[in-house]
């Protein structure tokens, strides 16, 4: 198995990324959502949650993400997800089937979610 | 069925589910399974195992999970088993032990990735979902049984109400 | 031993070592194994399971394969199991059941790669070696059980012969 | 599981590669035993097995390499094994702890692989 990792990148100024390689599901779900929360708590323009080096990703992992996206709403932070642009197809297939690319919203490079993490209007 | 069975027995705990996944990956290799197939494969049996790890079990009471895999001329079958409370009724959109905010998208997601899916038991059964996975497809099954809705306000994930009409 | 087990029973087969270790990739996964441990234990349970494969059963007669992982404070314990015809005894250095070609490494290296071993069983009652894997190694267990010999003219490798002056 | 391939490379001339990529175990071995031989019966100059890409190994597949090694000895055919410069450690390690990294004999480059299977004298 790919090494999981979970990690805060705050090397981006205002923007905070929340780094996810390898395999992810209810067993690594709680670190998520801590590391979620983590950032949330910094306060920062915008939160990018990175899957471009994810490989699996299940439901107790998009919950994790609804729930950021929705405290990120909540606080007025703009919240978006990075799906790079080779992503892992069974990754790509569940953010798809669910109809969560426009929804979280997904974008498809580091650059375009940095961008619409700090320009976009936190709309609800 | 009499294929030969690969079958795991193990605690029903959250590290316990890429134990499953993992073994998957072995015996997908031995057939040399397509990667679309694989991966919604991962997919369902996860969300299957996740259920009796989340659901199954008084939290705190370490129940088993029980893994079947079999494969035939046509297709992968996955029967994931627990001896846990069963399916309940729901009551009040509540669920006995279901952790800070379960999506409620395990099923529609094995119904969507499975070529042919059935869920046994009742109350105080256990619970038995059997998957089925094709090894050509003729239509994408996500097709066939569309996700919909999306997230509602609780967290909890919406389904669209079945048209009555259609 | 109570803590909790991943059973794995599954066809003696060829193709079922390669469910085995992935399922141990899983195992490890959980426990945050060190990356040499792992590949050292990847490498001695394959061993241990190619044995079943190869030398438990009649050719052409599928028997099954049990392994129990289970981990407590210091150890992986990895439990390989056959009901095969057991361990003979060699005669002329031919095996009953051996394809062409068993190299005669694989005893060798679960000694060398494995914390501690054991095999159990005589002919008729299967088969059954346990190897645990530490976390912390104080030393390398491949330095203080070494490979000797090499490739012999037959194909199957050469031990040396124990010096029994030491 | 990373893909388990095992290939044969013609595109060096006088020198044949045997390029083993992935997990390989007694599952594959009769697939390596095949292109093995295979590749011996067109009588190369040198054969490399070229395990710079695979990530695991054991004693079934180092059995159908020194039946190879052993082959190709007996008809004056150069015999190396290419462990590449990052190999995946447990490939490392179970020639190392064997002995076998002078018996193949290992080299660590495509480029060294192929020049001691052009030049190097068919000894036993
Ligand atoms: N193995 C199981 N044991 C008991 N109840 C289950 C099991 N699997 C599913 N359920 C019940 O069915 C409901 C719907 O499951 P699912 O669609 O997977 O969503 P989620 O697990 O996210 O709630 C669960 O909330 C639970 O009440
Ligand atoms: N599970 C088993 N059932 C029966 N015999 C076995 C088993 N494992 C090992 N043996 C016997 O022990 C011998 C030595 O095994 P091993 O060191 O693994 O080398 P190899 O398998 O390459 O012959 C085998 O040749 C076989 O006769």
């Amino acid at each position: 198995m790919d090494a999981r990792t979970i990690a805060l990148d705050a090397r981006h100024g205002d923007v905070l990324l929340v780094v996810i390689r390898g395999e992810h599901d209810i067993y690594t779900a709680p670190k998520l959502r801590d590391q979620l929360d983590e950032a949330l708590g910094q306060r920062p323009v915008g939160l990018v949650a990175d899957l471009s080096g994810s490989t699996f990703l299940d439901s107790s992992i998009l919950g994790a993400l609804l729930e950021a996206r929705r405290q990120a709403l909540e606080s007025g932070v703009n919240f978006v997800v990075n799906l790079g642009e080779e992503p892992e197809a069974g990754v790509q297939r569940i953010l798809e089937i669910t109809g969560l690319v426009p929804v979280f919203p997904v974008v498809r490079s580091a650059g375009e979610a940095l961008e619409s993490a700090r320009a976009a209007p936190a709309d609800a | 069925m009499d294929a030969p069975v690969v079958r795991l027995d193990l605690p029903a705990r959250p590290e316990g589910v890429g134990v499953v996944r993992q073994a998957l990956v072995g015996v997908a290799d031995g057939l040399a399974l397509d990667g679309t197939v694989l991966s919604d494969a991962k997919m369902a049996v996860t969300e299957a195992c996740t259920n009796a790890v989340v659901h199954a079990y008084e939290p705190g009471h370490d129940g088993r999970l029980e893994v079947d895999m079999f494969a035939d001329d046509a297709a992968l079958t996955v029967v994931v088993r627990d001896a846990g409370i069963g399916m309940q009724p729901r009551e009040d959109g509540q669920d006995t032990h279901a952790p800070t905010a379960a999506l409620g998208l395990g099923l529609p997601l094995i119904a969507a990735l499975s070529d042919e899916f059935e869920v046994r038991g009742g109350p105080g059964d256990g619970t038995e979902v059997s998957m089925a996975f094709n090894y050509e497809r003729a239509a994408d099954p996500a097709a066939e049984n569309p996700i919909t809705g999306g997230p509602g306000p609780s967290g909890r994930w919406t389904l669209d109400e079945p048209d009555p009409a259609g």
